[in-house]
This record gives structure tokens, C-alpha cells and sequence, in this order.
């Protein structure tokens, strides 16, 4: 059972109505991937929120990461929409 | 010298492009980004991810400073609410080699849009406010250097 | 906008940003080139054909104006003599597009150290004096524009 | 016979001790080259200045001309090694 710290921002942070929530993983979670798959089970925010993945980036200990991506040892995964800055 | 900020204040382009050119390199190159006020836009709010930018920008500063034979660099982007014509980014780069300073920057600022985990909020005279989306061409022009 | 001066004084390249920035382009691009202090030179004097100087700027700028889509184009060029660390040229473009503000740049600056008629008179700490050889490179970086 | 400007620029205007003069061109002078040759034959210093055309350039009123340009009609015709500002 893993503790991380999961991050939204912008687009994501308005849908799910939070910034960051810390959470224990289910041992089934071992990708990015996987970590959707879960959380889309325990809400109706989540399912909207992730229903279009393609849509979507994550970092993982502040580095991007592709969503097959293992998450072991992750204490901080955050997901965004593609950014938009410069 | 590499120099990355991240701040809500304004920068002054014409210091920092003096500070790299007292480094006697002899060619310094610059690119700033303006909020544009297209289609009634009054305001962009910038967001970003504090733990993560940071490291971002200086990753990206220590890529050009590998690639191309740099004798400064330096990053700096805006957070927070910006009107139009409001400065949002600066790259500037110093060199012995005009072309190595001007490419390093295009690099740089084709990487930023891509890599660097900023959110442009808009606001329309309207009232209506949506997230900028991401461009296609943003992501083909970062692919170029790959 | 298109403006470009040839003058003995100082130029400011925070100030001439902004003025493009101004327009609302969104971008603006820039290169300084610094006198650099290699081999103890101790200055440089800047020798120009007057009469032709102003249509040669005129016309690189022109050509840039023609070649990228471009909402701005300064061009200031310093004579006389000058010490190491002084600015010697400014070019400065505005474009939406950032890639097209760069290009022309490298493009004006690159032109401009073939087609534009100044000369560069180099005095060492040794009294030694000599006029500046014209670098293939330069002719190379040119010709690539063709 | 034209009456023609002839200017000279750095290493050019040293050599040849002067930055500019009025001369009257002979009719066999066509073209950039043949003013070249016919200087040449006027005095040393000329034959010393114009002694690597290679390394030099020339201007007809204001614009870069090659040396075979025909000089009918030139005003002003500027000699000048290759430039090097920027």
C-alpha cells in the first residue's frame, strides 16, 4: 500500500474542484495507466474528469512521464492538461 | 551563466540582454513574448507548477548550454494575471556565434511552450474565460529539435 | 514599422523591444553584437560609406519585410570608435509568428556583414593597428539565405 | 568624356592617401574593369591599390556592382575592400 500525493492542474483542478489529495494505491497500480484505471472506479468526478486521456499529461516527482510509466516509489504524480506557457 | 526565474513581476529586457553582454561573448540574441489582445481578450492568467517549473526551465537552459557553445543563458516567465501587450517570457542566449545565440533561443522558446508546465487562463471582454489549448504546431516546432 | 539608423551614439535594445512590442505582434526577436576585447584590442573604429549605408539598411530591411511575416523591423548600426564591451548593431524584428521573428534576425544580421558598407579599424594595446579581414564564414552565412 | 566621382573607403582610402577625386573617364571605359585598368596605368600608387582586384569591391551610385557592371551613366563609383560591420 503506497501513499503519493496526487497533484491537478488548471483544466484538471477545476473539474476534480481540488488541487491535491493524498491517497493510498491499490498494489494493482503500477503504471500511470493503471493509477487512472483505479481512480476512474471511485467517483463519478474522476470518470469525467479522465475520460479523455489523450487530453492529458502527467509528471511524476516533477519530471513528464508517459502513462506507461511505472509508479513505484512515486511520491508526487500530477495531472495536467498539455501545457500552455511561453 | 545560466539564470532561470519564474515571477509575477515584470523583467526588463534590455538589463538582462546588458548583463549577458558584459560577458564578453560579443553576440547576444533575445526573444520576449506579449500577451496578444485577440478577439476581445482583456486578460490571460498564467498558472503554473511550482515544484516542477523550476527544474523545467533549468533542464531546458542546460540542453542549449550543451548543444550549442553558449556563454550565457537566461530564462525568465511570468505568472499570474497579464493584460494585453504585458511581457509573459524572455530567452535570452550569448555567444561568440550570432547563429549558435539566435538558434539556442529558438530552441528554447520552442521547448518552453512544450515542456514547461505553465496554464494560460483567458479572460474576454464578455466575461466568458476558457483554458488556452495546446497548438498542434507548438508541438511539431518543439519536435524539430529532436 | 521599419527603422533603421546609423549613428556614433549609443542605442538602447530594452527600449527598441519595447517599441516593437508595442505593436502587438505578440513577438519580438532580437541580436545585439558587442565589441569583444580579444588579443588586447584596446578599440575598434567604424569606418561607413554614408551615402549608401541608409539605402543598404533600408533595403535588407525591405527584403525581410518581403521574406517573413514580419510587423517590425529595426536596424541601428554604430560608427566611430568604439571600446570593447560597446554595443556596435542592433537588429530587432516583430512577428505573431517566432520562428519567422528569429529567422529574420539571423537573416538581417547575417546580410548585413556582407552588403552593408562599414569597415572595422582595430587598435591593440601594443599600438599595432589593422583593418578587419572579411571572414569567409561571414560570405558562407550569407549565402545561405540565397 | 564623363565626368565621374571616384571614392575610396578604409584600407583603399590609405593606400591611396585620398577618399575621393573627380576624374575624366577615357571612352574605352566600359565597364568596372576597364576603369581598373586604365587607373592602373595613371600612377604607382594606383597599380599598388588595384594590384588584387580579388580583394577588392566596388559600388556604382550606392549599390554593390560586380567589376564587369557597365559604367555608362555612374555618377559615383566607390572602391572598398569586402565589408566587415555588424
Amino acid at each position: 500500500m503506497a501513499h503519493v500525493t496526487l497533484l491537478y492542474f488548471a483544466s484538471m483542478r477545476e473539474k476534480l474542484g481540488r488541487e491535491m489529495e493524498e491517497r493510498v494505491l491499490p498494489e494493482s497500480a503500477r503504471t500511470v495507466h493503471d493509477l487512472i484505471g483505479w481512480l476512474v472506479t471511485q467517483d463519478a468526478d474522476y470518470a469525467s474528469a479522465f475520460a479523455e486521456p489523450a487530453k492529458l499529461r502527467c509528471a511524476i516527482d516533477q519530471v513528464l512521464a508517459p502513462f506507461d510509466a511505472p509508479i513505484a516509489g512515486a511520491r508526487e504524480i500530477a495531472f495536467f492538461p498539455p501545457v500552455t506557457g511561453g | 551563466m545560466k539564470s532561470v526565474r519564474v515571477q509575477p513581476e515584470d523583467f526588463d529586457p534590455g538589463g538582462e540582454m546588458a548583463a549577458l553582454g558584459a560577458l564578453g561573448s560579443g553576440g547576444v540574441a533575445s526573444f520576449v513574448g506579449h500577451v496578444r489582445g485577440d478577439d476581445n481578450l482583456i486578460a490571460l492568467t498564467l498558472e503554473h507548477y511550482p515544484k516542477m517549473t523550476a527544474k523545467a526551465l533549468d533542464d531546458l537552459a542546460e540542453q542549449a548550454l550543451a548543444r550549442w557553445a553558449l556563454d550565457g543563458v537566461t530564462l525568465i516567465h511570468r505568472i499570474g494575471r497579464l493584460v494585453p501587450g504585458d511581457r509573459i517570457v524572455l530567452v535570452c542566449t550569448a555567444s561568440r556565434h550570432r547563429a549558435a545565440a539566435l538558434e539556442a533561443c529558438a530552441y528554447l522558446i520552442d521547448r518552453l511552450k512544450t515542456d514547461a508546465p505553465f496554464w494560460k487562463k483567458e479572460e474576454f471582454a464578455d466575461g466568458r474565460t476558457s483554458w488556452v489549448e495546446a497548438r498542434q504546431s507548438d508541438a511539431a516546432a518543439a519536435e524539430r529539435w529532436d
